[in-house]
Formats: C-alpha cells, sequence, structure tokens
C-alpha cells in the first residue's frame, strides 16, 4: 500500500525526469553531443510562460501553446548562435558540448539578471492538485507531464523513424556531408529539430515552474535529463523516457529506504549506475554496433 | 632493451634468424621453443618457416557467416595475398589476426606464440602490425608522430623519466627520432614530416599508415588494400617500394589487393576466399587459372 | 597588495586545477565532470588531517594527492573500459556521490556547515611554485610517448590498439596523473581559504575547467594556462560590473568557440615549450 | 552542360585548384585523372558546393550553379563522394531511400533497379551500411548516386576497392549510365579503362589542367602513358 | 584609513547571481536605500556616503578576493556582509588579519566566534544566531502550541539549514518535549513526498522546517498531496512574500512564522514606502536586514568619531540600543551577536499574515 504510492510518487518524479530527457536524447540522436542549454533554455521558457499567464491572464492550454511555440523560437535562436557556425567549420563534437554548457550558463545569468530580484510562482490551474486513485494520488501536473511526455515521444518515434524527413534527420547524425550531398537541405533540418527541442523545452518549463515556482537555476534538473538519457542508451528516445522513470523510481524508493534517505542516495545511484553500465554497457534501449574496421 | 633498441635502429638484415629481436615484451620464444607450442602436426604447420598461422577461424556477425573454418599460414620472408570478391570476409581475417575482433573459434599462432585471445595492443606487440582498409590516422598528430607512436610501443622509458625527462627518456627518445627520419624517407615523406594528415591527399596518407605500420617493425605486416586510390603507374612505383622494403627490413607480409598486378607480380602464395571460406590457394599462376577463382573474381575478360 | 597577491595565487590554482583538465580532456580525450570531486578529496583529506591531527603541510598534501589518485584509481578501473560517453556520466555519478559522503560524515568533514580552520599554508610563492611545476609535468607528459599515445587514443582507439597502444592502461595514466595534479589543486585551495564545505566542488566547476580549457585550444597546452589566467582573472577584471560580468564571460566564451573554434591558440605551444619539438625536427 | 572557369581552390594555404578550365558536354562521360594529391577531389567537391571557391565560375547549361548543395542536387548534379560514405547507421533501404530524397516519385520502382544491378544489396538490405564490406559499400554509394536519375552524375573513384570483376562491371555501368541520357563526370586512378570508355578527358597535375581532349588521344598520348598507365599500358 | 576630507566608503559583498541572488540583491538595495536616506540628510558627520558593490556568487574564493579588494584597492571602513554563514566562515580569519569589519546576517555562531571562544575581532551579527532563533521558535512549540513531539525536516547540503537543527533538538529536549524524527533531503531534490509520508506516519504533533523558501513552497504543495496536516513552523524563509509564491495562499494555513520585524511596527513604514519608490517592488526582510546593517556601521563611525576600520570595529562591539528596522540592536561585546532579540510570530490565516507578537524564551530575557 505504501510501497504502491511510493511507485506513484515514483513515476510522477520519473515524468518530470523524463520531459527534461527526451529533448535532450533528441539533441543527442542527432547531433551526437549532451546539450546542457537545454537547462537555460528550459528556465527562459518557464519564465515567458510565467510571463504570458501574468500579462494575458491565460489559462494553461494557451499557456503552454504560447510557450512551447516561444521556447521553439528560442531554441532556433541557440542553434544558430551557439552551434551553426560550428557546424560550418566542421568542428569536432566536443565543442557543441562546450557551446551548449556556455549558452546554459549564459541564459540563466539572463534570467538573473532580469529576474532575480524577486520570486515568482504561477498561479493554480488545476482545481484539484491531485488526481485520486481509491486510496492513492498522483499530482494533476505530473500525470499531465507523464502524459505529454509519453505522446511527445510516440510522435517523434514516428516522425523520426516511419517519416522520410525523419531518416534524412537520422542520415545528418552520421554523416553530414553526405547528407549535403543527398540534398537534404542541412541546416533547415537542424533547426527543425531543434525548433522541436524548444517545444518540448517549453512544455517542460511551464510545468517544472508550476511543479517548483521560478528561480533561475530551474534549469539544474537538466543533468536528470543526462543521466536517464545516457542510462537509457545514448540518444535512444525510447530509453531515455525509460530511463527517466526508473531514475524517478529509484531516487523515491531510495529516500525511503532506511540509513540511505535522500542524503546517501547519490551513493547508492552511483553505485547501481557503475554496475549497471558495466552488465548493460549498451544501455537500456540500446543495441551495441561494433565500428567496422 | 640496449639490444632492442640497436636492432632496431640499424637496418636489420639479419633479423630472420632472430625472429625475437626488435620486437617488444615477451616476443622472443627461442626457436627451439618455437615450433612445438600449440602448434598441431598439420600440414604445412612445420618448422621456423611459418611464423603466422591461423587454424580453423571462424567469426560470424548476427546471421552473417563472414570468416569460416579458415586456416592459412604465412612463412618467414614470404609476400602471401588474400584475395576474394568483395564481402568474402578478407578485411575480418585481418581483424581477426590482429586482435580487433575474436574470433568465435580456431586459432592463430604467431611464431610459435598463441595470440588469439590476446587483448589486441599485446597482439601488435607480439609482432602483427597493420594498415587500414578505410584510412586511420591520427588527426591530431603530425605525420613524423603519426610514425614515432609506432616507435613508442617499443620504448622502454618509464612515466616518471618521461615525467621528470630523466636520461632514459632522452636517450630513447632521441634513438626512436634517428629511426623516425629513416621510416619517413623509406616512403618518401619526409617533406610531409609536419603536415596533419588531414592535410594529405589520400594516396600520401596510405604512405604514411604505411610507414606507421613499418616502423612498429612488426614480425607480419598485414596490408589491407594498399594500392588503392594508386593509379597504374604509382602502383607500379608502389610494388617497387614495397619490394625494396621488404629487403630492407626483412619483411614478411600478407596482403590484401583487388589489383591484381600487385598480387600477381609480389606474391608467392595466395589464398583466394568467398563468402568467408578458402575457395583455392597456390602459386600466382595456378590462381589465375583456376576456373572456380576466374569465374567468382577475376572474370573470364582477364588476361 | 594583498588583493593582487590573493588573485595571484587563486590563480595558480585554477592553473593547477586546468592543467589536470588539459592532460584529461585535451590530451586523452576524456570527458570528466566530476573532476571537480577529486578537488575536494584533495581538499579535504589535506585539511582533516591538518586539522583533526595537526599533520603539517606537507605530508598532508602527499596524503592528499595519493588520496585524489587511489580515487580516481577505483573510479577508472570499471569506468575506462566502458564507452566513451559514459565516462562523462560515470564521473558526473562520482561528483555526487562524493558530495553526498561529504555531506554525510559531519563528524569528521564537517558536512555542509564545512571544515573550517584549517591553518593557512598556501602563502602565494607555494601557490605559485606549485603552478609552475605543475605545468612543466604536463608539458613534459604532452612531449613523452605518453602524451602522443593519450592523442592517439583520443583520436582512434582501435587504430592506436593496432599500433600496440595498450588503451585502458594510457587512459588510466592520464587520468591517474590528471587526478593527482586536481587533488594537488584541492590540497593548495583549503589551505588557502581555511574553510571547505562539500558545495564548493559541484559538477558545475567541472564544467567551468571544461570551459576555460576550449576557450585556450584544447590542443595547446599554453592555451589553457593562458586562458586559466585569462578566464581566471576575468570576473575580477569584471568585478565592478557586478551581476552582468557571468554573461559577458559566456558570452566572449562563445565568441571564441565560434569564431576561433580551435581556441584562441589552436595547437599553438609557446616556443619553449616546443623546444623538443623543433629537436626533433632538427634530427632530420 | 558543366561550364567550368578559372577556378581556384584554396585550403587555407594549400592551394589545390589553380584556375582550372573545364567542360563536360552533355550526354558524354568526361573523365578526370591524375596523381595522388592532384586536386581531383577538390574539383568534385567544389562543385558540389561541399568546398567553397576562391575564384571562378561554374555554370549548369549557360546558369551559374548555386552554391548550396541540396540546391545543386535539386538541380539534378549529383556527387558520389571519395571514400564511399555511406550512412553508416542505417540500413542499406534506408540509404537508398536517402538517395532519392529529392525524387521519392517512383523510389519503389528504382530500388528494384537498383537492387536488380546490385543483387548483393538486395540480400544485405535491412544490414546496416557501416558494416558492409568495404566494396559492398561502393556497391550502395554508386546506387544511392544513381537512384535519384541525377542528370550529371559526379563519381569520384568509383572502383576503388571493388573486386577486379566488379570493376569491369562498373565500367560497363557506366557506359550505361550514359546510354541512359546521364552526363558523367568520373574521376579514375584505374586510368586505362576510364581513358576507354571516356568521350573526353582532362588530365590535372599540381591543381592544374595539363591535357585535354578526347579518351583516345589522351591514352595515346606518351607522357600519360608513362606517368599513369605504367607497365600495365604496355 | 582614507582621506578625511572625502566621501566615507562602506563595500557590501553579496550574491547578486548565482542560487541565493534574490537575497543578496535585497540586502544590497536595502543597503542603498539607508546611504541615500543618509546622503540627503548630510552623510555621516558631514561627508558623503558610497557604496562599493561586489558580487561573490556564494563562492567563498570570490569573497575572499573581494574583501582584498574592497580594504586593498578600494580602501573601505567597513563592509555590508551577505546573509550567507559560508561565505561568513571563509571571511572571518582573512578579516582577523586585515581588520575591515563586517556587519553581516550570517546565523551560524561560527562566524563571529572562535573555537576557543573568543569573538572573531572583525565579524559581527545582527539578527538573532542560529542558536537564539532555533531556541525561540523551539520556545513557541513547546509553550505556545502545546506540542511535545516534534518532527524537522532540513536540508543536509545547506549550511543554513543544518546549524538550525541541533540548537533546536538541545532545547527541545532540555525542555520537556521530544524531537521524533528528523529527516533530511539535499538542495537538489524536488520531492519530498517520501519525507513528508515519513513525518505524517511518525505521529508527530508540529513539524519544524528550516529550509529555504523554494523547497519551502514544494513541501506545502506536496504536503497537501500526502495529506500532512499538521502545525508547521517556518523560519524566516516563510516571511513575506512566501505567500505570493504558492499557487493557492490557503495551502500556507495553520503555519507558524518567524520573522525579524513586524510590518505593524511604526518604524517600518516609512522605510517599506521609500524602498518601493526607490526600487519599485515590494522589500522582503533582507532588504531591511540590509538597511539596519548600514544603520549599525553610520552609528559606529559616529560614536568613534573616525573611519579607521579598527575604531569603527571597535565601536560595532559596544552598538548599543540602536533603534533598527528589524529592532532595537545591542551587540555583545563577548561574541559580536546581539542580544535579546526577539522574533515576531504570525500564523498564516487564509492566506493573510496574523501577527502574534514577539516571542522571547524565558531564558533569553
Ligand atoms: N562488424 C560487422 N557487423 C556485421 N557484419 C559485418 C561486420 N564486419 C563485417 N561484416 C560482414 O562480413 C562480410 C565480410 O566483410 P569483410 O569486410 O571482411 O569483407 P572483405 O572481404 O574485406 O570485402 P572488401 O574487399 O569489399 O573489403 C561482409 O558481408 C560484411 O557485411
Ligand atoms: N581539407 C583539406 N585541408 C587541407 N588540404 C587539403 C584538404 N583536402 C585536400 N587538401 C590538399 O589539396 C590537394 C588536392 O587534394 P585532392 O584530395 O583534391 O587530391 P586528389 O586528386 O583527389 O588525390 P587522390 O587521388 O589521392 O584522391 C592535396 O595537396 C591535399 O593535400
Ligand atoms: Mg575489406
Ligand atoms: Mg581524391
Amino acid at each position: 500500500m505504501y510501497f504502491l504510492q511510493q511507485i506513484l510518487n515514483g513515476l510522477s518524479l520519473g515524468a518530470v525526469y523524463s520531459l527534461i530527457a527526451v529533448g535532450f536524447a533528441l539533441v543527442f540522436n542527432i547531433l551526437k553531443f549532451s546539450n546542457f542549454s537545454q537547462g537555460g533554455l528550459i528556465t527562459v521558457c518557464a519564465y515567458i510562460g510565467f510571463m504570458i499567464t501574468r500579462t494575458f491572464g491565460l489559462g494553461l492550454g494557451a499557456t503552454l501553446a504560447l510557450t512551447a511555440l516561444a521556447g521553439g523560437v528560442i531554441a532556433l535562436l541557440v542553434e544558430r548562435v551557439a552551434f551553426r557556425r560550428l557546424r560550418r567549420k566542421n568542428s569536432p563534437l566536443i565543442y557543441y558540448f562546450v557551446s551548449s554548457i556556455t549558452m546554459g550558463i549564459l541564459l540563466e545569468n539572463l534570467i538573473t539578471i532580469y529576474f532575480s530580484s524577486n520570486f515568482y510562482a504561477f498561479p493554480r490551474f488545476f482545481a484539484r492538485s491531485t488526481v485520486r486513485f481509491g486510496p492513492f494520488f498522483m499530482a494533476t501536473t505530473d500525470l499531465a507531464m507523464l502524459g505529454i511526455s509519453l505522446s511527445s515521444l510516440l510522435i517523434l518515434m514516428i516522425v523520426l523513424y516511419r517519416t522520410t524527413f525523419g531518416t534524412a534527420i537520422r542520415a545528418l547524425s552520421m554523416d553530414m556531408n553526405a547528407a549535403r550531398l543527398m540534398g537534404i537541405n542541412v541546416n533547415f533540418a537542424i533547426a527543425g529539430t531543434f525548433f522541436l527541442v524548444g517545444v518540448f523545452a517549453g512544455l517542460g518549463g511551464v510545468f517544472l515552474g508550476i511543479n517548483y515556482t521560478l528561480y533561475p537555476q530551474l534549469g539544474k534538473l537538466i543533468v536528470k535529463g543526462f543521466v536517464a538519457s545516457v542510462v537509457g542508451g545514448l540518444g535512444n528516445i525510447l530509453g531515455a523516457v525509460v530511463g527517466a522513470i526508473l531514475l524517478g523510481l529509484l531516487e523515491v524508493i531510495l529516500v525511503g529506504v532506511p540509513g540511505i534517505g535522500s542524503g546517501l542516495s547519490p551513493v547508492v545511484v552511483f553505485v547501481i549506475l557503475l554496475v549497471f553500465l558495466i552488465v548493460r554497457p549498451q544501455g537500456i534501449a540500446g543495441i551495441i554496433v561494433k565500428e567496422k574496421v | 632493451m640496449q639490444g632492442e633498441r640497436n636492432a632496431a635502429s640499424t637496418p636489420p638484415v639479419g633479423d630472420a634468424l632472430a625472429p625475437g629481436a626488435g620486437v617488444g615484451p615477451g616476443s622472443g620464444p627461442s626457436v627451439g621453443l618455437g615450433p612445438s607450442v600449440g602448434l598441431g602436426p598439420g600440414p604445412g604447420s612445420g618448422p621456423e618457416g611459418v611464423v603466422l598461422r591461423a587454424e580453423g577461424l571462424d567469426k560470424h556477425f548476427g546471421g552473417v557467416y563472414a570468416v569460416r573454418n579458415l586456416t592459412m599460414q604465412v612463412e618467414q620472408g614470404h609476400t602471401v595475398s588474400l584475395i576474394g570478391p568483395n564481402g568474402a570476409g578478407k578485411t575480418t581475417v585481418f581483424n581477426l589476426l590482429s586482435g580487433v575482433n575474436p574470433p568465435d573459434a580456431g586459432r592463430i599462432v604467431l611464431a610459435g606464440e598463441e595470440i588469439s585471445g590476446m587483448p589486441q595492443h599485446q597482439i601488435a606487440r607480439a609482432g602483427i602490425g597493420r594498415t587500414f582498409q578505410n584510412i586511420r590516422l591520427f588527426p591530431g598528430l603530425d605525420v613524423a608522430e603519426n610514425v614515432m607512436l609506432s616507435l613508442d610501443a617499443r620504448n622502454r622509458y618509464h612515466w616518471y623519466d618521461g615525467l621528470l625527462r630523466l636520461p632514459a627518456f632522452h636517450r630513447e627518445d632521441r634513438a626512436s627520432r634517428d629511426q623516425l627520419q629513416e621510416y619517413l624517407a623509406a616512403v618518401a615523406l619526409e617533406k610531409y614530416a609536419h603536415s596533419k594528415p588531414a592535410e594529405l591527399s589520400y594516396g600520401y596518407q596510405r604512405r604514411v599508415e604505411l610507414a606507421r605500420a613499418l616502423a612498429a617493425r612488426p614480425r607480419v605486416l598485414l596490408l589491407d588494400e594498399p594500392a588503392a586510390g594508386l593509379n597504374p603507374g604509382e602502383v607500379e612505383e608502389f610494388i617497387e617500394l614495397l619490394e625494396r622494403l621488404k629487403g630492407d627490413y626483412n619483411l614478411t607480409i600478407l596482403i590484401i589487393e583487388h589489383r591484381m598486378q600487385v598480387v600477381m607480380r609480389m606474391s608467392s602464395h595466395v589464398y583466394v576466399m568467398n563468402f568467408g571460406a578458402l575457395i583455392a590457394e597456390g602459386t600466382p599462376e595456378q590462381i589465375q587459372n583456376d576456373p572456380a577463382v576466374v569465374s567468382a573474381y577475376i572474370g573470364d575478360a582477364h588476361a | 597588495m594583498g588583493y593582487y597577491l590573493s588573485v595571484l595565487t587563486f590563480t595558480s590554482i585554477t592553473v593547477v586545477a586546468i592543467t589536470s583538465i588539459y592532460v584529461i580532456t585535451g590530451l586523452a580525450g576524456l570527458f570528466s565532470l566530476g573532476q571537480a570531486a577529486f578537488m575536494a578529496v584533495g581538499a579535504y583529506t589535506s585539511g582533516i588531517l591538518i586539522t583533526r591531527l595537526s599533520m603539517p603541510f606537507l605530508p598532508a598534501v602527499v596524503f592528499g594527492i595519493a588520496a585524489g589518485m587511489l580515487a580516481a584509481f577505483l573510479v577508472g578501473i570499471p569506468t575506462l573500459k566502458l564507452r566513451r560517453d559514459y565516462i562523462a556520466l560515470v564521473t558526473f555519478g562520482f561528483g555526487e556521490a562524493i558530495i553526498a559522503i561529504l555531506n554525510n560524515t559531519a563528524n569528521v568533514t564537517g558536512g555542509a556547515m564545512g571544515l573550517v580552520g584549517i591553518t593557512p599554508y598556501t602563502t602565494t610563492p607555494v601557490a605559485v611554485g606549485i603552478a609552475v611545476l605543475a605545468v612543466v609535468l604536463a608539458r613534459n607528459f604532452k612531449y613523452s610517448r605518453f602524451g602522443r599515445q593519450c592523442i592517439a587514443v583520443k583520436n582512434d582507439e582501435v587504430a592506436a590498439a593496432s599500433m600496440g597502444v595498450n588503451v585502458a592502461g594510457i587512459k588510466m595514466m592520464a587520468f591517474l596523473f590528471g587526478s593527482a595534479l586536481t587533488a594537488l589543486a584541492g590540497t593548495l585551495y583549503a589551505s588557502y581559504t581555511t574553510y571547505v564545505e562539500p558545495g564548493l566542488f559541484v559538477w558545475t566547476l567541472s564544467a567551468e575547467w571544461i570551459i576555460i580549457v576550449f576557450f585556450g585550444g584544447v590542443n595547446s597546452l599554453t592555451g589553457a594556462v593562458v586562458a586559466a589566467v585569462l578566464l581566471g582573472t576575468l570576473p575580477e577584471i569584471l568585478r565592478a560590473t557586478a551581476e552582468w560580468r557571468i554573461a559577458i564571460y559566456s558570452v566572449l566564451v562563445l565568441l571564441i568557440i565560434n569564431f576561433r573554434p580551435s581556441g584562441i591558440f589552436g595547437e599553438y605551444e609557446l616556443p619553449l615549450w616546443r623546444s623538443i619539438a623543433r629537436r626533433f625536427r632538427r634530427a632530420g | 552542360m558543366l561550364e567550368i572557369r578559372g577556378l581556384d581552390v584554396w585550403y587555407r594555404h594549400i592551394h589545390a585548384l589553380d584556375s582550372v578550365d573545364l567542360s563536360v558536354r552533355a550526354g558524354e562521360i568526361t573523365a578526370l585523372i591524375g596523381a595522388n594529391g592532384a586536386g581531383k577531389t577538390s574539383l568534385l567537391n567544389t562543385i558540389s558546393g561541399l568546398v567553397a571557391p576562391r575564384a571562378g565560375s561554374i555554370e549548369l547549361e549557360g546558369s551559374a550553379l548555386s552554391r548550396a548543395p541540396h540546391r545543386i542536387v535539386r538541380k539534378g548534379v549529383v556527387h558520389v563522394p571519395e571514400g564511399r560514405h555511406v550512412f553508416a547507421g542505417l540500413t542499406v533501404q534506408e540509404n537508398l531511400l536517402m538517395g532519392a530524397y529529392t525524387r521519392r516519385k517512383g523510389f519503389a520502382g528504382r530500388l528494384q533497379e537498383m537492387y536488380r544491378l546490385f543483387p548483393r544489396l538486395e540480400e544485405r538490405k535491412k544490414q546496416q551500411a557501416g558494416t558492409l564490406s568495404g566494396g559492398e559499400q561502393q556497391m550502395l554509394a554508386i546506387c544511392r548516386g544513381l537512384i535519384s536519375e541525377p542528370r550529371v552524375l559526379l563519381m569520384d573513384e568509383p572502383s576503388l576497392g571493388l573486386a577486379p570483376l566488379l570493376v569491369r562491371e562498373v565500367f560497363e555501368l557506366i557506359q550505361r549510365i550514359r546510354a541512359m541520357g546521364i552526363t558523367v563526370l568520373l574521376v579514375e586512378q584505374n586510368a586505362m579503362q576510364a581513358l576507354a570508355v571516356a568521350d573526353h578527358a582532362y588530365v590535372l597535375e599540381n591543381g592544374s589542367v595539363v591535357l585535354s581532349g578526347t579518351g583516345g588521344e589522351v591514352l595515346a598520348d606518351p607522357n600519360v602513358r608513362h606517368a599513369y598507365l605504367g607497365a600495365a599500358a604496355d | 584609513g582614507q582621506r578625511e576630507d572625502g566621501a566615507i566608503r562602506i563595500g557590501v559583498i553579496q550574491d547578486l547571481s548565482g542560487p541565493t541572488s534574490v537575497w543578496g540583491n535585497a540586502v544590497a538595495r536595502g543597503a542603498e536605500l539607508a546611504v541615500s536616506e543618509i546622503n540627503a540628510a548630510g552623510g555621516i558627520d558631514g561627508r558623503q556616503v558610497e557604496l562599493r558593490t561586489y558580487d561573490v556568487r556564494l563562492s567563498p574564493q570570490e569573497a575572499i578576493t573581494a574583501y582584498n579588494r574592497l580594504v586593498d584597492q578600494d580602501r573601505v571602513t567597513a563592509i555590508v556582509g551577505p546573509p550567507i554563514s559560508n561565505i561568513g566562515l571563509s571571511l572571518a580569519p582573512v578579516a582577523q588579519a586585515k581588520g575591515v569589519p563586517i556587519v553581516g546576517s550570517f546565523i551560524d555562531p561560527r562566524v563571529t566566534v572562535q573555537p576557543n571562544g573568543e569573538p572573531w575581532t572583525n565579524m559581527f551579527l545582527m539578527q538573532p544566531s542560529s542558536v537564539q532563533y532555533s531556541e525561540i521558535i523551539a520556545d513557541f512549540a513547546l509553550t505556545e502550541l502545546g506540542a511535545r513531539n516534534l518532527a524537522v525536516m532540513y536540508d543536509q547540503t545547506n549550511a543554513f539549514s543544518v546549524s538550525l537543527v541541533e540548537p533546536f533538538r538541545n532545547y527541545v529536549n532540555a525542555h520537556g518535549g521530544n524531537v521524533a524524527l528528523e529527516v533530511t533531503y539535499t538542495s537538489d531534490d524536488r520531492d519530498f513526498r517520501t519525507q513528508l509520508s515519513q513525518i505524517q506516519r511518525s505521529g508527530a504533533d508540529a513539524v519544524y522546517l528550516p529550509i529555504y523558501i523554494q523547497e519551502a513552497v514544494l513541501t506545502l504543495q506536496q504536503a497537501e498531496q500526502v495529506g500532512l496536516d499538521i502545525p508547521m513552523i517556518g523560519g524566516l524563509d516563510f516571511a513575506p512574500p512566501f505567500t505570493d509564491l504558492l499557487p493557492d495562499p490557503t495551502l500556507a494555513d495553520g503555519i507558524y512564522v518567524a520573522n525579524n520585524y513586524s510590518d505593524s511596527e511604526p518604524q517600518l513604514v516609512d522605510v517599506r514606502a521609500a524602498y518601493m519608490d526607490m526600487f519599485g517592488e515590494e522589500p522582503i526582510n533582507k532588504a531591511f536586514k540590509g538597511y539596519d546593517k548600514i544603520l549599525i556601521i553610520a552609528d559606529a563611525i559616529r560614536r568613534a568619531g573616525s573611519t579607521e576600520p579598527a575604531a569603527v570595529s571597535r565601536a560595532i562591539a559596544r552598538t548599543s540600543n540602536l533603534r533598527g528596522t528589524t529592532g532595537i540592536l545591542t551587540i555583545s561585546p563577548d561574541n559580536h551577536q546581539p542580544v535579546g532579540l526577539s522574533m515576531v510570530m504570525y500564523q498564516i490565516i487564509n492566506g493573510e499574515y496574523s501577527e502574534l507578537g514577539r516571542h522571547v524564551p524565558e531564558s533569553h530575557r
């Protein structure tokens, strides 16, 4: 009973993580780098969503839609500023990673500069804060988040694996110049991908803001997306969501274990992580493709 | 240690007689030990002559049997070719021999020492050197350093010698640099010593690969399509170059090549693979006239 | 005067830390998002020995370095054989775990309330001297066979192994050497500020170091050191711009990465440091 | 069809192409030969937009060719790159789908055609292209270029790494491609065979054109015979 | 020292960026307001006051260089310190050596008192220390709420949070109560439902929450989900604008809050209005502390009749009965902490703060 509720709590936390992990895995899937700017992007989106509700007094649906759009546009900007030039110069992937971290720091600091002398929080959107199933409950926002991350996962999988455009995106992730020679407009395809990433950041930002209030370091949660997507099988989007949910469950369960609690749970998570990667080095959903020599 | 360096820095004329010299640790079982260690009595598995022998190698990837039940051997000082249609499994054989992939079954014996199952770098140190079909130079190192790397594997100074620049470091480093010049000269790359591989055209990159493999002073040198990307004129030059190097360094070579020019001119023995298995072996003449080989590989129009 | 000396001291400590990242990331291509934790190991080991056992500075530093290397060894054994992408994750997890352990052993480490009262042994000359030593060691490493092997392994593990490079071994060596330097930076830090707390050593510090190395040019030790000095003092120079300075700093880094993707220095090394390389050429 | 005038290409300090003039006539095979490092690949990369020239013009049927690779492909100028460059993580079939990215109509039919050309590819159609053997990858790369039914096909060493039997097939294929009305610009190290099928040929040395003429003329040139054909020609 | 005719320089070391920037900015603004008022009224002994504000973004390293710069380059007389104990801990030895006093609101007593019991010569605290503060709350819980079984939830990775637990536990245990359960989280955690369920199952009468504002918001939201419904006692972070951050202010109903000052006290009214005028926003309690820190320094300079840091430091140590916005300030020369400061207790009802008056435990009087 208590344990079942813990599982629901873990699912809730996993929902938060998976919304972050999806966008993270998407970039990893295509551009093969860990996009830490996503944290800053999520934070910016959270504040934008907040400004939208506060200024226009909109409901959740409209706020989500507008923020997702804004997120997409900002992500396009981020791509232009932080990554496009690197691509033109064929820079190694590590530079993207560095650029993304720096971009994340910049976004976080811009937010600090404009908003930091005050605290902000979203108004309450749901009449009932929890949805009850008999003796169990789950927070309404968490449930909505779980729904959104699962459905966005589904859409992404369809786009990437069932459409020609998706195949083109995967192709360019393997050999950008060859993709150009196929007539793929690489800049356009990547911009499209980033727009999607921005949309997820927009949705994620609003939900994180609702759940956790607004503060400039909101995007720090990105590291959970990082862990989840790596454990999930680098770049595998389905794996990332599974990884996120498992991470949520694990954290919640560890907190309840006497002697571990929240304090030592990073240690246990680390050990489990290590054992997991040794036993299953391809991640949850990955397959090992040993490079052919 | 001293002996090794000397052997390596002077063009090693007499090396064939002492297979241990010039290579890394654990590489010098005496001739007396050699033949019996792990070698079955099978045909041709005989004595001092055979440096490399593979027996019953199998390798599959998923459903694809890339190599099956392959037995072959290479004798000291010879050039042996491995040919076959595309996808026959030739490169896979090289990968098995050099430890990039472990074989599913079978044994590989190098100079009396079983090397199958050893980690890749130990196999390399035991005396298997190779080039790659798709060139794999180190883009972060310049040409000289790429070659230097192979020499490094034989350098024996310790980490503290390197960090603190103790005399051992200087001694060995200087010796290596002298040898380096020799190898660069061997492939006529002195001019490009400080270019990055990416700045070289395909053909020059192949030469760097060759120099790098040579510098490791392997007992057996595996060359995977070294003449690809050369025009017929250049192929001629390449054959001459290789023959010369073979003499200078007393090389034993196993070569994969689609240019029949090279195969016919250089090899003393040819193995032909198709679908992972040997379909023929023999002298170049025998192979050239083997109907199975002609129909599967060379094509009848070939002269 | 005191102000300049304190900036100089902190910059020297940063230089030591950056040198370690140069070895681990620049040479061996390993991404450690938990390198700051090795600094914590060094800082806490020496700090505890000094405060609780009144140990003198030098042995405390030696123990600090040894502890850092031991931790690196334990983390490295299972990790360095894994796929490259995982190293960032595992080191990140290790960093979090170290912080958690520090927070949960309050009776020894002071927990979140920090370890106070460490004797201030680190003077400016000590810090500067050690920074110079660290840079010289890293330069020697780069131009030894180990440095070349690191770069080869960073570029192409399969090809490197085929040339007889012990891939796992050389990665371990770079990781141990680098982590020893990081721990050394930690011991200096602890004995300079006299106060350490777990929250100082979070992964963002490791990320900042990586940024600095790339800013200078990941293939250039000169660049890494110059960037450490530059970016280490930049926030100081920009101090008057208050909350804008980190934003300015980020914009600067973005500009460099975009317009000089191989960092300010690319592959350039100071002539002095290249002396070996030059001798190399003359021999030909 | 393609008119190249005064093309200059630099890589930082390396002058790879030095005011190259070259025309490719419609419906013909134009061969380009030259030693390693002569600049052949650089020329093709410049035509297909991967490398930006410092000076010079490239015209397709009288109008300047765009500099963006994807637009060039849409114009029907398709490049089969040196070293195959198949999409390693995509299956063989997905690779071909990418080849047809700009011309998706009729893909299924053309796919069957390609499989008829190289049955080995059909056997491997679900295999990831990165795990194919070198020669299989080369076949895939050629098909991937052909499947979009280009008007001009730029081929960079298509016979590289192919077994002799297949080399011959590739040259037959190139002639068939011409028969389909596709213009071909062919870079080859197999100079003799290339010149034998070529209507027109250019010899590149150190980034400049040193000789041009019909395939037969170039083949007959004593310098060429000496430098590029070696003993095999005698 | 500085030239006798020029402006008096006072340094400010705050987190203007980083996770605690909201407070840092508030303190800096409060100080700015106080300085502008002093200057408008003719300055201190006829000399204008000038602020030098440096951002240290929660880093001891930055704090040390900023302190050195303020002392060596800017030659300030005294420094307004941050509300962050960690920064105070790293500054104390430096300040001891260099002699310029810091007036801060770091509540860890180790910031002001050395291990040997002597005060750090140049470190001063101007609000109740963690000991005083937790004793006030513990006493309130025991006497006013009549709670006997108490639970505590705190951030194990946060020095502020940790420093408020032990004195609380000691006081409760010594005064007939019992701390039944202590649960912890880390500052990266965003989900406290497991901990809250544990509290609920422990049967505690009330729970003490010495935690930061963000976590406080999450705690209330998640407590509602878990169904935890016992009295909660929070600290400074539950002070306004805390309820504005809740999606629904009534979530906070029944919470007890301790604050440094009362909104109804007259000395606040003008300052608040001036602050809103100057910065266009509602001041949070850290802003009033920034204001008071300047008052303390200005008062000390006047009494010392000098801008010599050492003299000013000695004067600060003898601050007595100074009327600040947060109360009547008297600093004990023995431990450089304020004496007899009470806290104003509130209960939140219908989302509004309803004042219960100042609370001072017997032992503090
Ligand atoms: N890592 C791998 N995973 C799956 N299949 C593989 C792998 N490596 C090789 N193969 C398959 O094994 C077969 C043999 O490949 P190999 O590269 O050895 O051929 P090859 O004889 O070298 O051909 P080529 O002359 O074209 O280079 C091929 O069909 C290839 O697709
Ligand atoms: N990316 C590059 N950066 C720097 N130099 C380059 C680059 N690509 C090619 N070069 C140089 O440009 C010149 C021409 O190279 P290119 O690849 O066009 O020759 P190629 O004729 O195709 O030779 P091959 O027959 O060996 O493929 C060579 O000197 C080469 O070193
Ligand atoms: Mg092959
Ligand atoms: Mg070429």
